[in-house]
């Protein structure tokens, strides 16, 4: 068998059909995506395989070695992450070929972006070069903007927001890259690693915090998700999907990275529970605000502030303690990402469907829903059950982990949070459903979908839940940190 | 929000940036040399680089890497700009009702010269400062000055091949990029043929560059289409 | 001192007060400038710093160039934002706190 | 001596010009001192030896940049005159 260049390819493939689809046209551009999206799963599970067989897997792109150069690599977290893209990105993609031949607006531009949108995060789940980051970075926002600004009149304003505050963060993570450079004369991570001691000037520490608040901000961490709710919940459905499923995440996986790789021997314990701290805000705050919204989207965006909160709680259970509980973090938080990821597209892709069959997503007038539309209505309660984290799904395993790991750290506060943010996921998840399963009031008109429409965010729903079930080769190919 | 909290916020806000900024300075002073310096690197590897000047060297070949992303970003913000603009098509805003006739003889007159210029830079950028960056800005100008005084070709303004022609230079960069794969690393090129494949490079960039970038000011919403919510 | 240090300084203070307008000026045009501020001074500390010894370092330089290119794409996707938004309500401010949605 | 002289001047004059950019009332001239501040970068970057810097700041960050926003301040007058 030819041996082929995975890390490479899986960057290349959509920066070429995206550019395609860009000349091409919507009318087109919906099968370069398919294509292109479909050989993108291919290369990440293949190498998925590698990884997890053994070794980490590097390129060098020129050939020239770092520090000159800029280094690529995949490990298990990387790889994990490719894999949950792609396997987002597939589906979505047959789904916003249905979704936009119902509702054409923001159809023009959505493929192109999405595709340099999975590229761009595709080389920021493979870089190991804090500057090379920043430009994917930069290229993620902005693919993130323009799809929440092709939502038309509505969206103006929430897209503009998210692209302040995303430069905020962009801005602030260059500036610590500045600094580290200016430090130790490199930008590669191995390389950064290796001289970031408990001795670092002060320097490190303040490129530290600037990095990491620059991710807090563009991962919309309490009190920086203001952004958030407005362009999740107004743009359309199919990129809501892409945003609460991988963007956000994107920028997570750079925050947890630069953790683990070099800044963990600068912080200290108290480091992990300002930022844990902040993640319990999110859970509440962002929960709370779920149970008071009127429209099914903006709840489940609000969702999403209160997800992104789980996922910090990383910090606190995996800085200076004993390597168990850490590696529990680890992946619990890994595996929280995926079947936050699934379950969220899932939810995303089913209140579109409801939108493109009612006009509407007003959550007081879904009843009568079950009778016409008992596939998404499906698609909502599994892909609640994951978020609740009820097993067997993917989100219970997650919750598991995270209170393993917070047992044997001794801190059983994050346990607290974690039930009672479990609670709250579960009053507004029932409040939607209650709703569906009531009987209609008035006469609603339900116009018939095609089942491209609500079949991808049910399979996604049950990926999430069956996640669960399959989680030991995932966490196999993560292996240790 | 009432006043009260305005001005807390104010203060807030700065305060924060003047301690983050007391901080680095303060980071900075206390800075020791560095342990790894990449002039060194870079001098080194100079005459594999295909190029004499060591910026361009590093900018297309050394971490040629970054400038392929960065390219999307550009291509990404056209597509932003036209997500905004809610319309179809890439093409230019309306016309300027009237361009003066001293704009118009004036700009017969730069528009070569500004081709010139563009030209020179770019040959210039493999051994002396330019690149196709400048080119490409200069020879933006030059379309956003063709626009203004109404002489800009209509065959430029065709939807279909703006857009191959804003996305032709990224290709030629993706295909460059891609080729050595067969047998090495993305972006590895053979020496003897580094030099002539970076001008390829910039020759293909400095016309898309020229095209997005005037692109990006000429797509800006303008007409007063919308009505107000 | 030398000039790599001195403007290494004054990159931060441009980036702390282009950090304080991005965030508290409610025009948008000056948010925008203010992002241009901001950028200009991470440039300038990346180069700056990296050049503190007086030696011209081409890595730092390319990055910058790099930095630069992706700002005005950034400026651009800016202005023609808040330019909608100006035809669309008339003013080129955000709408009032939970009105957007 | 003299060159440190200039380049706290320069330094001096950054600051202020992007003060000035950031705080003037008058929305074209905050565009104008934008531009001047861009140019200043210009300078800044022909002092630190960076001649490609200075030329792509000058052409892109203070000349097209500047393009931008004098036609967004053009676009906000026209519309203010064409709604009293």
């Amino acid at each position: 068998m030819i041996e082929i260049e995975l890390i490479p390819l899986i960057i290349l493939v959509p920066l070429l059909w995206a550019s395609l689809a860009f000349i091409a046209g919507p009318a087109h551009g919906w099968k370069l995506a398919l294509g292109g999206s479909t050989l993108q799963l291919v290369l990440a599970w293949r190498l998925a395989a590698e990884v997890g067989g053994g070794a980490d897997r590097v390129h060098v792109p020129g050939g020239w070695e770092a520090p000159l150069g800029i280094a690529l690599s995949a490990d298990g977290l990387a790889a994990v992450m490719l894999l949950l893209a792609q396997g987002v990105a597939l589906p979505l993609a047959f789904y916003a070929r249905a979704y936009f031949a119902r509702h054409p607006e923001g159809a023009h531009t959505f493929w192109p972006l999405t595709g340099f949108l999975l590229a761009a995060m595709n080389a920021l789940f493979l870089s190991a070069d804090i500057f090379n980051l920043y430009v994917t970075l930069e290229l993620v926002g902005l693919a993130a903007v323009g799809l929440v600004a092709s939502g038309g009149a509505g969206s103006v304003a929430a897209a503009l927001r998210y692209l302040l505050a995303t430069l905020l963060g962009s801005g602030s993570y260059l500036l610590g890259v500045a600094l580290l450079y200016g430090a130790y004369g490199t930008v590669t991570l191995p390389e950064l690693a290796s001289q970031v001691t408990e001795a670092s000037p002060p320097v490190a520490m303040l490129a530290a915090g600037l990095m990491l608040a620059g991710m807090a901000v563009k991962t919309a961490l309490f009190p920086f998700h203001f952004w958030l709710p407005p362009a999740h919940g107004g743009a359309p459905s199919p990129v809501s999907a892409l945003l609460s499923a991988l963007v956000i995440k994107a920028s997570f996986y750079l925050a947890a990275r630069l953790w683990l790789a070099l800044f963990l021997p600068l912080a200290t314990p108290s480091w992990g529970q300002v930022i844990g701290v902040l993640g319990a805000a999110a859970i509440f705050w962002g929960s709370f605000m779920a149970l008071r919204q009127a429209r099914l989207k903006m709840l489940i965006a609000y969702s999403t502030v209160a997800q992104v909160g789980y996922l910090f709680l990383f910090f606190p259970l995996a800085t200076h303690t004993e390597p168990a509980a850490a590696q529990s973090a680890l992946q619990g938080v890994t595996l929280q990402a995926l079947a936050h990821g699934l379950a969220k597209a899932a939810m995303f892709a089913a209140a579109g469907a409801v939108i493109l069959s009612t006009g509407h997503d007003r959550i007081m007038q879904l009843g009568g829903i079950t009778a016409h539309m008992p596939v998404t209505v499906f698609t909502l309660a599994i892909a609640g059950v994951s978020l609740m984290g009820l097993p067997p799904s993917a989100g219970f395993l997650a919750k598991w982990l995270l209170i393993d790991s917070a047992i044997v750290s001794g801190q059983w506060w994050w346990i607290v949070v974690m039930i009672a943010g479990g609670l709250l996921t579960a009053a507004y998840v029932f409040k939607v459903l209650r709703h569906a399963f009531l009987r209609a009031e008035q006469s609603e008109v339900y116009k018939p979908l095609p089942r491209l429409v609500e079949w991808p965010g049910f399979l996604l729903a049950v990926a999430s839940l069956a996640l669960g079930l399959r989680a030991a080769e995932l966490l196999n190919v993560l292996g240790t940190p | 929000m009432t006043r009260g909290t305005g001005r807390f916020r104010k203060m807030l806000v700065s305060v924060g940036c003047a301690s983050l900024a007391g901080a680095a300075v303060f980071a900075v002073m206390a800075l020791p040399e560095p342990a790894v310096r990449l002039a060194g690197p870079v001098e080194a590897n100079m005459d594999r680089s295909g190029v004499t000047h060591p910026v361009t060297a590093v900018l297309l070949n050394f971490r040629g890497y970054d400038t392929l992303l960065e390219i999307a970003v550009l291509l990404l913000a056209l597509l932003g700009v036209a997500a905004a603009g809610g319309s179809e098509k890439i093409g230019l805003r309306r016309l300027p009702s009237a361009p003066h006739a001293f704009l118009q003889s004036l700009t017969r007159l730069m528009a070569p010269l500004m081709v010139l210029a563009a030209g020179y830079l770019l040959w210039a950028g493999s051994h002396r400062p330019g690149g196709a960056f400048q080119a490409a800005a200069v020879l933006a100008a030059g379309i956003v000055l063709l626009f203004l005084a109404g002489l800009l070709p209509e065959r430029l303004q065709s939807d279909r091949l703006l857009r191959v022609g804003m996305v032709a230079g990224f290709l030629v960069f993706l295909a460059v990029a891609a080729f050595p794969l067969a047998g090495g690393a993305l972006l590895q090129y053979p020496v003897p043929l580094a030099g002539a494949l970076i001008l390829l490079i910039e020759s293909g960039l400095t016309i898309s560059l020229a095209l997005i970038l005037s692109g990006l000011f000429l797509r800006l919403p303008d007409e007063f289409e919308e009505e107000e919510e | 001192m030398t000039p790599g240090l001195l403007f290494a300084l004054t990159g931060i203070a441009l980036f702390s007060s282009g950090v304080a307008g991005l965030i508290l000026q409610t025009h948008l045009l000056r948010k925008i400038i203010a992002f241009n501020v901001m950028g200009s001074g991470a440039f300038l500390v990346l180069v700056g710093l990296a050049q503190r010894s007086g030696e011209p370092d081409p890595v730092s330089q390319a990055m910058v160039l790099t930095g630069i290119v992706v700002s005005i794409a950034a400026t651009a996707l800016a202005l023609a934002l808040a330019r909608r938004l100006l035809n669309l309500t008339g003013e080129m401010r955000f709408p009032a706190e939970g009105q957007d949605d | 001596m003299i060159a440190l002289a200039f380049d706290l001047l320069l330094a001096a004059s950054l600051l202020w010009a992007a003060f000035r950019a950031l705080t003037t009332l008058d929305l074209f001239r905050a565009v104008v001192m934008f531009i001047v501040f861009g140019l200043l970068m210009a300078l800044a970057w022909a002092r630190l030896d960076a001649p490609d810097l200075a030329l792509a700041e000058a052409a892109i960050g203070a000349g097209l940049a500047g393009a931008l926003l004098f036609d967004s301040v053009g676009h906000l007058r026209a519309r203010g005159r064409s709604r009293p």
